[in-house]
């Protein structure tokens, strides 16, 4: 199936370039993380990921549903949750590796000061029972116990009115008692509480419809200008979100990074068939886009409870090739990006999916 | 007010309902007694010793007319069918006699125990039933549920024996501890007096001899009853601990770097609050419970009363007490469901939304 | 399926399982083994146990291992029929109920919300005392189970609610499924391993409360059940008189079967529902 | 149309006289098996009184007292009595006094008895309703004369109403009465709970659900009469109250009660529990429970297949197992084959007539002769047939549920009776609806022991009561003897000569006549089988330890009979009792 | 005129409640629906799109106000299903719409309960083939399976297979896509336009996405609150938006072409 072929435009530049300030706050090398089913199988959600994440930067995790994009970020945390349990690798924050402290120290160190989530459903994360100012007090005192009441009251009560929300009377509430925006806002609210320097962001938004789900990207923004947060791991399956939000996106596929490099790159010159077929499936409101057709990804991405040999999108590839199926693929630097496709270079690729 | 007010809107809703679920209890615990055709004056007949037929017929026509069993001519004279049996009154005019006189405070007069009144009955009664039941109930509760907590959080050791003894002990039947306990503590070892509920050689009043023999006669019973209420309650509230741990909010919790011991509340609490529906059922199973508890250990109460009343189709104190039973079940249920609303803000939001 | 499959993994339910299913086999094999007499004579009243009879004699010299083995079986067979007819009622209401709400809904809830108020134990000691032609076994089941039923259509209702708003009943609707085969085949489906749990915690609570009423001298009266046997023991002394193998035995086997179901139940429980999921 | 149930009956208020006494276990004697159930009256007059009126001599006192092994009457209120062919004399011990100090003379007796004339439901009233007297007299200073029905001249009723009715004090009941309109009704609802006036030598102290407990009352008039002015030993005698049997037992093995009459199974096991024997049967057996048949109708009409049932059934059974050894061997008949009955009781006759034996084959035999035909299957009995070969009911025998000793005997009965080809079945019904069942005549087969205490009047009692056809009631209506409705004047097949023999052996004085009569009516009585006597059983459970008292009497020291203390004549036990220790 | 007209809805409302406590979650609103057309209703959360499209399936009744199918007034009256042999829908939940408990097949099966004569079983079992190839699904590969063993997209798809069997006049897509991934999205608008097409079919597409709308769409009604506040062809609502909503949705969907937040509130990231 081949793409038609698209009027060229140039890209409209996203948010305004900054210099980085090069940093390295994250860094992750060849992270495997599994689960544990009840009945012993064990699935490699995650296999062999390693990136970084420089001061300033959002890198934006794109793939299909069940890809293990959750997986990954949580495997970030350096925290593992039954039935989540890591497999090797290494993760390095500020250069420190907190995969292997005690649950305790990272807690103490790590969780909540130096790396915060903005957890998937925002809506079951807070608990119901307890009031939002509750809550984040505790939150406070968990890493600082000598705080006292009243500079936490203050602390909260400028921390959210500066994400916008109305403080006096949102701290005092119970969640279901707030709409979905505002909980959200205050899930946000309560995991930067403590400036970390990494936020992971799991589908923040999809949760939300658009007009909310620009507020709270408004927010994230915001933060990051005023230098209470520093980078972002941001996750969404919807790429024109991505296009907005991140620097750099890497597009991820049963477990794997399959392509990983600038946003304009990934969006506008995919060098993958998964990461172009991605991108073909994008809509546009543009004049002139609507006669244009968004192509689909036939099948399913693959079980991972057993190890899959070969290139693990051969299976749905539009155009693979006899030996994907039987050489693994590695990532290598096509392009000026990572790629994981033997035929990354070939015109093969280009046949597949398209920029928008 | 109401308005504005859901909650109060709910509880005098729910009010109302238990309201009505209360006159048909009444009308229940009035008319199933009697459904049987059982003549209850046989049974003071029965205690008057022989007599010729004519007297014993003048003396159950003064019967039947007291207690208002029979139909009565213009005469007042007991009206009898041609066999010679009385012609029974009609329960729906029973019904009303009795409603009627409920609503002065008068519960009648025992048949079985001619001429004390049932209220005298209950009364005599009801204290030996709520000093053993309740606090025995209300401590079992409450250590039955840090037991669960502690198993759930603990798991490990904990659970694998602490979890199976609890089950145990809720599947060997009530009376059986009861009677383990009095063969072994009482009879064997006779640690423990076996019967009654305090030395003979002392009378109820505010004496150190009476309470101390009171309170060793206290033992065994609050023992029998203990171990089942606890492990009854700690199952349930394993189960629910286990669940509140695996919600996303704990997760979340977690992932924010609060303390265990601030997570371990959190859950705590929330498995609690249903945990109180169970309170409140096991106060309304309080008395037959305690009919089971006083026939092992002789031990004065209104269980006792009941059965007594029962056997011997005495009416008046069948009707009395289940009518005070009602009363405590309805009120212990209403109590735990406004308890409910004002504690836990995703009923009082429930409530809300249903009184829209 | 794989549920089911990962249920026989699970070493509780295997534990909980073989025990029931040993009580049952003592139930039904037993009689193959041994020789059930509970009329005769064998002994003196009392005798301990010995090499003819394994756990001796009860007050009226009668074998206690026949007296065991059918009181066992009279109480499975209350603590099945009762546990069928509460769970089958309870169920069919409470799933009706749920799914409809309404008129029928609020009557369920004052029906049920009236069984805590009047105990079950008392309506079952009201309505057994009231029945003149005596008590049989089949009569107690069917009280034990016409008076628990609420329990179980409380439990079912509530699932059953969450299920009305679920978008494959709606697909049904538009499918042209009547009510009755939205409640069978839509939603009683997803019930169904709930029910069941139901169904063996309504056996062991009804198995529980024969043995108590009986306990009380409530129980039948042409039948020998394992609560019937307790009772003797206790009437006769035989708890006074140290004869441990008139109740010790009777009891174990009470116990034993109903944790059984305990076990059972909450080895499904773990597996079925995904929220105790480890 | 309104009933209205009375309010709280007694004017006397609080029903628990507060009391801060400790009752010492040295001077304390607790006495079990006579009180089941929360006391709610203590009126002398009332046919329910509690534990230390009812039977007892505790608070009022009889006329007389029966020494069931001498089979003499002992002298209480009345000093001496006279019979003669038209009435008894009884004179009243001066010294007898109330307890509020006023004398207790032969008004109070005379006035006693009289209410029974006047209100029909009273204790004393079936002297007057049976036709047995026709007046109380004053007689000479002191003394009262029961005139006797001049046609039945029977002087036994009368004799048992002295060793059975508790005197009341005139001064006391006479103007409550008239308080009440001398509605006799509203005067029972008085529970004489607030220091009642009795003669006794004890006192209501207090009472609860828990127990009753009486006071000696020091200036009770017997003790110098009687006593050389000793008091009896214990200060309080107590009974608490149990809900159980096996409480008192468990009460009477570990010393927290002294004397109790329930049944205790086995006493051989429990070391510390004594009876009147040191060995079977423990006890003196005084009464027989037996099987009761319907005889108005078929089949129970049929003598042949009342007399299968009681070829059919185990009596060693029943002894062994049911009464746990406490009763002799049963022998055919209505007399008692021990004690002062057995000069009336022929081992011959009961051998050529009787049928209370375990004899399957003349079991059969009876229903062979009957036309009866059993259909067994795999050995299990499915039903009877009768000479017309239709099938017949299932006959129910009916007991009071939770007796249990009474369970255990129907049982043993069914069992028997099936293995013969009767199809008969266990029905145990609630206490109150038995009362009811079993006066009205509603039932197939019914246990009942007929007249079970110790009086002067038997065994002419025990025949009266199981074969009175007087006062005849239907079935449906409540009657209080014969409750089989046996020998219907108005049936065919009525046999005069029974109803004869009821009425001239009360006035039999030749004892070999006597003997001829009684032996004449048993053999009436086992050829026509109209109840089925199962076994012999004590009046009451003679049970004690000596833990915290001794002296209690027993065969080897039977200085008086084996009666609870406090009863009948078994109250002078309380004054040759002595604590245990000192302390 | 009527007959072009599928649905005609002259001021219908919908509340929930009573007096103060009243929603009112479809306010006055008029429409009417030409045959063959894909129309969609647009808005944010909770403007009562679901509300209208339950009352164009019937499984709602306007409280005021007429909607006519086919000229003639739908009434709570008579047996639905010649209302649903009409009109059929697929919802938003894909993972929901099926029983875990019947094979995806036989659930297909089931479709074949609302025809009023039904094939024999050799048929149906053709009927559903060619159904599912119309959806691109190997029929073989789904024999036998449960809907847990299948993705999202392709249960939403399976839902649409049954539209190819039904082969309804309406059908009202109620945010089809909203739960599955963006792969799946584009597949399925694929097979609404091919509904469109091969079986003529009238469309109602609901969703918050407008972007979306304007893809699929032969008009475009926007609601907010209840009313219907803008409405027409895809190009000028999108291109020449009139109201302050539409605008605002339009502004809120982030594009790849378009600038969406405006550079000053965006952070500076580093490349
Ligand atoms: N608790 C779990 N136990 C076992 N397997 C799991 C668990 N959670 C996720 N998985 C599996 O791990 C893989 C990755 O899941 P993950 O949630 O990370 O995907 P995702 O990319 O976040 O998907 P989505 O977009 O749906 O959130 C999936 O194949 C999933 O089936
Ligand atoms: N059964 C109902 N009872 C009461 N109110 C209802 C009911 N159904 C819908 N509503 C109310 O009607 C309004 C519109 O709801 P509707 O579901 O149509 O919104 P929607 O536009 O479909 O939103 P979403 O995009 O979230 O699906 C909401 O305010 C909702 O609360
Ligand atoms: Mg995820
Ligand atoms: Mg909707």
């Amino acid at each position: 199936m081949t793409a038609p072929a698209l009027p060229v435009q140039a890209p409209v530049p996203g948010p305004a370039p900054k210099p980085a300030a090069g940093k390295v706050v994250l860094e992750v090398e060849d992270l495997r993380v599994h689960y544990l089913t009840r009945f012993g199988a064990k699935i490699q959600a995650v296999d062999g990921v390693t990136f970084s994440l420089k001061q300033g930067e959002i890198l934006g995790i794109a793939g299909e549903s069940g890809c293990g994009k959750t997986t990954l970020v949580s495997g970030c945390m350096g925290l593992y949750i039954p039935p989540l349990y890591h497999t090797s690798g290494d993760v390095r924050i500020d250069g420190q590796s907190i995969v292997g402290m005690t649950p305790e120290q990272n807690r103490k160190e790590v969780l909540g000061r130096k790396i915060a989530m903005i957890p998937q459903g925002a809506l079951n994360s807070l608990n119901p029972t307890r009031k939002i100012k509750d809550m984040a007090t505790d939150m406070i005192l968990s890493h600082d116990e000598s705080a006292d009441k009243k500079t936490i009251n203050d602390r909260l009560r400028e921390r959210f009115s500066r994400i916008g929300l109305d403080a006096q009377k949102v701290l005092n509430s119970y969640p279901v008692e707030l709409p979905a925006g505002t909980k959200q806002r205050c899930v946000i609210g309560i995991s930067t509480l403590l400036n970390p320097k990494v936020v992971v962001a799991d589908e923040p938004t999809s949760a939300l419809d658009v007009s909310t789900q620009k507020s709270v990207i408004r927010l994230l923004f915001e933060l990051m200008n005023q230098e209470i947060i520093s980078s972002m791991l941001f996750i969404t399956h919807e790429l024109p979100l991505l296009r907005h939000v991140s620097s750099s996106i890497a597009v991820m596929y049963a477990g794997e990074f399959v392509e990983y490099g600038s946003t304009e790159q990934v969006i506008f010159d995919g060098r993958q068939p998964y990461s172009r077929a991605l991108m073909g499936s994008m809509l546009s409101t543009e004049p002139g886009q609507k006669s244009r057709k968004p192509v689909a990804i036939e099948g399913a991405p693959p079980k991972l409870d057993k190890p899959i040999p070969g290139c693990r999108f051969a299976e749905r590839c539009p155009v693979a090739q006899p030996d994907c199926r039987s050489t693994d693929q590695v990532l290598r630097v096509v392009g000026g990006r990572q790629v994981r496709c033997k035929y990354a270079d070939t015109d093969l690729v280009k046949q597949v999916g398209g920029t928008v | 007010m109401l308005r504005k007010n859901p909650t109060l809107r709910h509880v005098l809703g729910r009010a109302g309902w238990y309201f009505v679920t209360f006159l048909v209890a009444v009308a229940v615990n009035f008319f199933l007694p009697r459904l049987g055709d059982a003549n209850p004056i046989d049974a003071i007949m029965a205690r008057g010793g022989a007599m010729d037929s004519v007297s014993a017929r003048e003396k159950e026509d003064a019967y039947l007319r007291e207690f208002g069993l029979a139909q009565t001519d213009s005469n007042g004279k007991v009206v009898r069918s041609a066999d010679g049996k009385p012609v029974k009154t009609g329960l729906a005019s029973q019904f009303v006699n009795y409603v009627e006189m409920s609503l002065s405070g008068d519960l009648g007069t025992s048949i079985l125990q001619y001429p004390k009144p049932v209220m005298d009955i209950i009364l005599d009664a009801i204290p030996w039933t709520i000093c053993l039941q309740l606090p025995t109930i209300i401590l079992g509760w409450l250590f039955g549920n840090l037991l669960g907590a502690l198993a759930a959080y603990k798991r490990g050791v904990f659970d694998r024996v602490l979890y199976p003894l609890a089950l145990l002990a809720s599947a060997i039947p009530a009376f059986c501890v009861g009677i383990l306990l009095v063969y072994g503590l009482g009879i064997k070892h006779q640690w423990f007096p076996a019967v009654g509920g305090y030395d003979p050689s002392t009378t109820p009043e505010l004496s150190g001899a009476f309470l101390s023999s009171a309170a060793y006669h206290y033992v065994m019973p609050f023992l029998s009853i203990f171990l089942i209420v606890v492990g009854g309650q700690s199952i349930g509230m394993r189960s629910m601990v286990i669940y509140e741990l695996g919600t996303d909010y704990v997760k979340y919790a977690k992932l924010l770097g609060m303390k265990e011991s601030k997570i371990l509340l959190y859950t705590f609490r929330n498995a609690m609050l249903p945990q109180l529906t169970g309170l409140a059922l096991a106060i309304g199973a309080m008395v037959g419970g305690a009919l089971i508890t006083e026939i092992i250990f002789s031990y004065p109460g209104l269980g006792m009363a009941i059965l007594t009343a029962i056997q011997g189709n005495d009416y008046p104190v069948i009707t009395g007490c289940t009518l005070l039973l009602s009363i405590t079940v309805l009120v212990a249920n209403f109590s735990v469901d406004v308890l409910l609303g004002l504690l836990d803000p995703r009923i009082r939001a429930a409530q809300a939304a249903e009184a829209n | 399926m794989e549920l089911v499959k990962g249920l026989f993994k699970i070493p509780s339910f295997l534990f909980g399982l073989a025990l029931f299913l040993g009580t049952l086999g003592l139930a039904f094999f037993g009689p193959l083994l041994w020789h059930i007499d509970v009329v005769s004579r064998v002994g003196d009243p009392y005798m301990a146990p010995g090499a003819g009879h394994w756990l001796g004699t009860d007050h009226l010299g009668v074998d206690m291992v026949s007296m065991l083995i059918t009181g066992l079986r009279a109480s499975l067979y209350v603590g099945f029929l009762a546990g069928v007819v509460a769970t089958v009622v309870g169920t069919l209401i409470g799933v009706y109920g749920g799914y409809k709400g309404g008129l029928l809904d609020d009557i369920l809830t004052v029906a049920t919300n009236l069984f805590l108020v009047i105990p079950t134990l008392i309506v079952l000691i009201l309505l057994s005392s009231s029945m003149e032609k005596g008590r049989s076994l089949t009569l107690i089941a069917l009280i034990i189970g016409c008076t628990t039923w609420t329990w179980s259509a409380r439990a079912v209702r509530a699932q059953s609610a969450s299920l009305r708003a679920r978008d494959h009943v709606a697909l049904a609707r538009i499918n042209g499924y009547s009510t009755i085969e939205i409640v069978l085949e839509q939603i009683l489906p997803y019930l169904l391993s709930y029910v069941f749990m139901v169904f063996i915690l309504q056996t062991a609570t009804a198995i529980l409360t024969e043995a108590t009423i009986s306990m009380l001298g409530l129980g039948p009266y042409d039948s020998i059940s394992l609560g019937k046997i307790l009772n003797d023991a206790r009437t006769n002394e035989a708890l006074i008189g140290g004869k441990w193998w008139a109740f010790i035995p009777a009891m174990v086997l009470v116990t034993v079967i109903a944790f059984s179901l305990y076990v059972i139940n909450t080895a499904m429980e773990g597996v079925f529902n995904p929220r105790l999921r480890k | 149309r309104k009933h209205k149930t009375p309010g709280p009956a007694s004017s006397s208020g609080g029903a628990n006289p507060a009391i801060t006494t400790a009752f010492p276990r040295n001077e304390t004697l607790y006495v079990g098996g006579r009180q089941w159930g929360e006391p709610s009256s203590f009126n002398p007059l009332a046919g329910w009184q509690d534990w230390p009126v009812n039977d007892m001599n505790l608070i009022y006192e009889t006329l007389l007292m029966y020494d069931p092994l001498a089979g003499k009457l002992v002298p209480l209120l009345g000093e001496s009595y006279t019979v003669t062919d038209d009435s008894v004399d009884v004179a009243i011990n001066a010294a007898a006094k109330w307890s509020d100090g006023q004398p207790l003379t032969a008004d109070d007796v005379k006035y006693t008895f009289d209410l029974g004339k006047q209100f029909k439901s009273l204790l004393m009233s079936p002297l007057w309703t049976g036709g047995y007297i026709t007046d109380v007299k004053l007689g000479e200073p002191r003394h009262v004369v029961f005139v006797l029905d001049s046609k039945k001249k029977n002087a036994l009723p009368v004799l048992d109403a002295c060793v059975e009715i508790r005197i009341v004090p005139k001064h006391v009941i006479e103007p409550m009465l008239k308080a009440a309109n001398n509605n006799i009704d509203d005067f029972l609802k008085q529970k004489f709970d607030k220091d009642p006036i009795g003669s006794g030598p004890y006192k209501l102290l207090a009472y609860s659900g828990e127990k009753i407990v009486t006071v000696r009352d020091d200036n009770y008039w017997g003790n110098k009469v009687f006593f050389g002015g000793k008091l009896p030993a214990p200060k309080y005698v107590t009974h608490p109250i149990y809900k159980s049997n096996e409480n008192f037992s468990v009460g009477l093995m570990q010393g927290n009660v002294d004397v109790s009459s329930s049944f205790m199974p086995r006493i051989q096991e429990k070391k510390v529990v004594k009876a009147w024997y040191d060995k079977e049967p423990y006890f003196v057996p005084t009464s027989i429970p037996m099987l009761w048949p319907e005889i108005l109708h078929a089949p129970l009409d049929d003598v042949h297949l009342r007399r299968a049932m009681a070829f059919a059934i185990n009596y060693k059974d029943i002894r062994d197992l049911a009464v746990s050894g406490y009763s002799d061997p049963l022998e055919s008949g209505l007399v008692l084959p021990t004690g002062l009955e057995q000069k009336f009781f022929s081992a011959d006759d009961a051998k050529q007539y009787g049928a209370s034996r375990y004899d399957l084959d003349a079991a059969k035999a009876e229903l062979k002769a009957g036309g009866y035909t059993a259909v067994f299957k795999d050995g299990e009995l499915v039903e009877t047939h009768d000479k017309a070969g239709k099938k017949l009911p299932t006959l129910y025998i009916k007991s009071p549920s939770g007796w249990t000793d009474w369970e255990s005997i129907v049982r043993i009965v069914v069992k028997g009776m099936r293995a013969a080809g009767i199809d008969v079945r266990e029905r145990f019904i609630e206490a109150n609806v038995f009362w009811g069942d079993l006066y009205s005549g509603n039932f197939d087969l019914i246990m009942f022991t007929p007249t079970p205490q110790p009086e002067p009047s038997k065994p002419w009692s025990r025949f009266d009561y199981v074969l009175n056809s007087s006062e005849w009631a239907p079935q449906g209506e409540k009657r209080y003897k014969n409750m089989g409705r046996f020998n219907n004047p108005k049936a065919p097949g009525y046999v005069a000569r029974i109803d004869e023999l009821l009425d001239q052996i009360p006035r039999i004085k030749d004892e070999a006549e006597l003997i001829k009569a009684y032996r004449e009516l048993n053999v009436l009585y086992m050829k026509n089988q109209p109840t089925i006597p199962l076994v012999y059983r004590p009046n009451q459970f003679y049970e004690f330890t000596e833990q915290h008292w001794k002296g209690f009497p027993t065969a080897a020291n039977p200085y008086l009979p084996p009666q609870m203390p406090g009863e009948r004549l078994g109250t002078r036990i309380l004054w040759h009792l002595t604590p245990v220790g000192g302390s | 005129m009527t007959e072009h007209l599928k649905f005609e809805a002259t001021h219908i409302s919908r509340v929930f409640g009573h007096g103060k406590k009243a929603v009112t979650a479809v306010d006055d609103v008029s429409f009417a629906i030409k045959d063959r057309e894909i129309i969609s209703l647009v808005g944010q959360s909770g403007c009562g799109k679901t509300v209208l499209a339950k009352m164009l399936l019937r499984l709602e009744q306007p409280t005021r106000g007429e909607l006519l199918f086919n000229g003639k007034p739908i009434t709570a009256t008579g047996d639905p299903r010649n209302h649903w042999r009409q009109v059929q829908a697929v919802f938003q939940d894909p993972f929901s719409c099926f029983n875990q408990f019947f094979t995806i097949r036989n659930q297909l099966k089931a479709s074949f309960r609302l025809f009023e004569k039904k094939p024999s079983p050799a048929e149906i079992e053709e009927r559903v083939d060619q159904a599912l190839l119309a959806v691109n699904i190997k029929p073989r590969e789904i024999d036998g399976k449960f809907p847990f063993e299948l993705s999202g997209g392709q249960m939403q798809r399976m839902l649409l297979a049954r539209i190819f069997i039904l082969k309804p006049q309406v059908l009202i897509a109620d945010e089809p896509t909203s739960m599955v991934d963006a792969c799946s999205r584009a597949s399925i608008l694929d097979y609404l336009m091919k509904l469109k097409e091969e079986l003529s079919m009238t469309i109602v597409f609901v969703t918050h996405d407008i972007g979306l709308a304007y893809y699929v769409s032969d008009s475009i009604y926007i609601m907010h609150k209840g009313k219907i506040v803008e409405q027409g062809p895809p190009d000028d609502v999108t291109q020449r938006p009139q109201s302050d909503v539409t605008k605002r949705l339009l502004e809120d969907i982030p594009d790849v072409h378009r600038e969406w937040i405006p550079r000053e509130a965006a952070v500076a990231a580093a490349r």
